[in-house]
């Protein structure tokens, strides 16, 4: 039973720590600043998933698999948020994702002019 | 990881230097926690990367300034910094090794306090009781400073706005 | 070798606290100062917390698991010194928006300008 | 900043969280990592937070600042008079010994109650400080909007 | 104990990538998201180095980083909103 669980926590972390990579690799390597949003939710959700999950595993029914769990939780419920916020931001200041051609049509400066007022 | 986000930090864009003022904070926490010191890696979580944070960008949101560009090369600063650095560095060798327990640092009152402070206290976690109980006076001197400073912010920030008012009377008096 | 070990702390530290004397003498700018001040203090800390770290200690909080735990003392003084630090840097906050106010500028060669003229 | 629903909706989902947390932290703090000034800083974030999303104007709502004035020194008192009621029973000061009726019980009240006098000053100070720099913020944000409409209307 | 070491360092591997883009970041924006980013990572080296050392009781400190991570990116784009309309770092992009 105890080997079960071992070998579980072991594939969830090491999968977890992967995701992890990648998305740190895609933070460096993506093109502009949409792109690297995603990247970077890779880390908040499935990178962070895996290795909280595997941690439970680890530390059984008590404390603090309760508290791990209102860390991811919580981590689930913030960092959707602050991406958000920062696309939206960016949006309004101006950023505009790479596209091969506008497929905007300019909504994106017509909101832009709407909100400010 | 430190020294990184330390080399980095002259970076011109003001907003900018804030934000890797917090993440580092952020990283200056995660070494206090490696370090054992979880009380003081809360706090510096909490102040660093909340407080002065929010409070750096709120008066830069009100100051709205680049950095201007320096004008004279930073000569005599660097030779005054690498002198400082390299006395210390020599002062490094004296100090005690890191991480020995028979170091003289760990021999003086805090094997009593650990030791002590549990039946004494009931407070297993002995910084709190240090904090409160032994070493009261230094806390209370300490909430003083606080209150003092408060006190010191809101005479500086206040003082302003009431002239402010006083010119707007007057203005429409005038008006 | 292991000297090298013994004292990379102490290097950090160095570094640090000699990254934010630069940082205060050498910028103009008075917020980035007190970035760098803030730093500074960081240093500080750094220098008090480590020598109170023992090799195969815990945090000092008491548990019957363990026996042998880190010094509490330096984290006390620094607790302290922490959150006098971040009031000390409203203060020098609330000072930069006076400034500001008063003088239009927040550069220190701007405002050496400022005096000379008057 | 102001117009987001989202924001909005999570940050009222995220306030009394983040206020239970701080008062986990000041009275866990005997037996884990926390006490007075994590748990000030922390309750002064949360205050912080809801200034930030709805406004400085919201937030006075919920803590005016006569009451933040009022805490500060208020704190300070706590801390001192524990001292001092340790004096009037016999005792040095801040020593808390004769609070419980042994010396343990004693020192383990005169902790909390300490520990609560830094709570106070902590979070008030904070804020006040927070509604100070904060309230210029929006007062420059108010002056710029009234003079982008100027020129926008001439 | 192994495999959470191994978490660990991929983890701080994965900090150190992110750290390169703050410093790179060419807006600002990359910068927040590098410093939010930073922050869950923070969160979960805290709660691994807790597992290796063998005392997870202090996730307490996670939970703060947590609630303290989001208050400073909304922090910076609440006062960055009208801060610098002319930003030559923006108009690289």
């Amino acid at each position: 039973m105890d080997m079960i669980v071992d070998i579980a926590s072991w594939v969830l972390l090491v999968a977890g720590g992967i995701f992890c990579l990648i998305g740190g690799i895609g933070m460096l390597r993506m093109p502009d600043m949409f792109t690297r949003l995603h990247a970077a939710s890779i880390i908040d959700t499935l990178g962070m998933g895996f290795i909280v999950l595997g941690m439970i595993l680890q530390a059984g029914f008590t404390l603090v698999a309760a508290k791990l769990i209102i860390i991811a939780a919580l981590i689930l419920l913030t960092s959707p948020v602050a991406t958000h916020a920062l696309a939206q931001a960016a949006l309004h200041a101006g950023i505009l994702p790479k596209l091969k051609h506008d497929e905007t049509d300019g909504h994106i400066a017509g909101e832009d002019g709407s909100s400010k007022s | 990881m430190v020294v990184t986000v330390i080399g980095i930090i002259r970076a011109h864009n003001l907003f900018a230097v804030v934000m890797l003022g917090g993440v580092y904070s952020f990283l200056m926490a995660t070494v206090l926690v490696i370090l054992d010191a979880v009380d003081v890696s809360m706090t510096e979580a909490a102040v660093g990367a909340g407080i002065s944070s929010v409070l750096l960008l709120a008066v830069l949101h009100l100051v709205r300034m680049r950095e201007a560009p320096l004008r004279h090369t930073p000569v005599i600063p660097m030779i005054v910094c690498l002198l400082t650095g390299g006395a210390l560095v020599y002062g490094t060798v004296d100090l005690p090794p890191f991480g020995e327990a028979g170091g003289p640092q760990n021999q003086h009152v805090a094997p009593y306090y650990i030791e002590n402070a549990e039946h004494e206290t009931h407070s297993p976690n002995i910084v709190t009781a240090v904090l409160a109980s032994y070493r009261g006076y230094d806390t209370l001197g300490e909430v003083t400073v606080i209150f003092t400073a408060g006190i010191g912010v809101l005479v500086l920030l206040a003082a302003r706005r009431r002239r402010e008012d006083d010119e707007d009377e007057q203005k429409g008096g005038a008006a | 070798m292991s000297t090298i070990l013994a004292d990379l702390n102490y290097w950090v530290t160095v570094f640090l606290l000699v990254g934010g004397l630069y940082i205060v003498v050498a910028h103009g700018n008075m917020i980035k100062k007190l970035v760098g001040l803030s730093i500074f203090q960081t240093s500080v800390y750094l220098l008090f917390i480590s020598p109170g770290k023992i090799l195969g200690g815990t945090a000092p909080i008491l548990d019957d698991k363990y026996t042998l735990y880190s010094n509490p003392l330096p984290h006390v003084l620094i607790l302290t010194a922490i959150v006098v630090g971040v009031a000390t840097i409203a203060l020098g906050l609330a000072l930069v928006v006076r400034i500001h106010e008063s003088y239009g500028t927040i550069e220190d060669d701007d405002l050496t300008d400022l005096e000379s003229d008057t | 900043m102001r117009d987001t629903i989202i924001l909005r909706v999570v940050v009222k989902l995220l306030l009394p969280a983040i206020l239970i947390f701080a008062l986990y932290v000041q009275f866990h703090g005997d037996y884990g990592p926390g006490g007075g000034f994590q748990a000030g800083v922390a309750a002064a974030a949360a205050i912080i937070l809801y200034g930030m999303i709805f406004g400085i104007p919201a937030a006075k709502q919920v803590v005016p600042p006569s009451v933040v004035f009022v805490m500060i020194p208020l704190g300070v008192l706590i801390y001192a008079g524990t001292g001092v009621a340790g004096l009037l029973l016999g005792d040095n000061f801040l020593d808390y010994s004769p609070l419980g009726s042994k010396p343990v019980y004693g020192q383990h009240l005169g902790i909390l109650i300490v520990e609560f006098g830094v709570l106070v000053t902590v979070s008030s100070t904070m804020l006040a400080i927070f509604y100070a720099f904060g309230g210029r913020a929006d007062e420059a944000d108010a002056a710029e909007e009234a003079r982008k409409d100027g020129e926008g209307g001439s | 104990m192994t495999m959470f070491a191994v978490a660990t360092i991929a983890v701080l591997v994965t900090i150190a990538m992110v750290l390169l883009r703050a410093l790179l970041g060419p807006s600002l924006f990359d910068r927040v998201l590098a410093g939010n980013t930073v922050g869950t990572l923070a969160v979960l080296t805290l709660a691994l180095i807790g597992f290796v050392t063998g005392r997870p009781e202090f996730l307490d400190i996670a939970i703060l980083y947590t609630l303290l991570n989001l208050i400073g990116t909304i922090a910076v784009l609440r006062y960055f909103k009208m801060a610098d309309p002319v930003n030559p770092e923006q108009a690289k992009e």
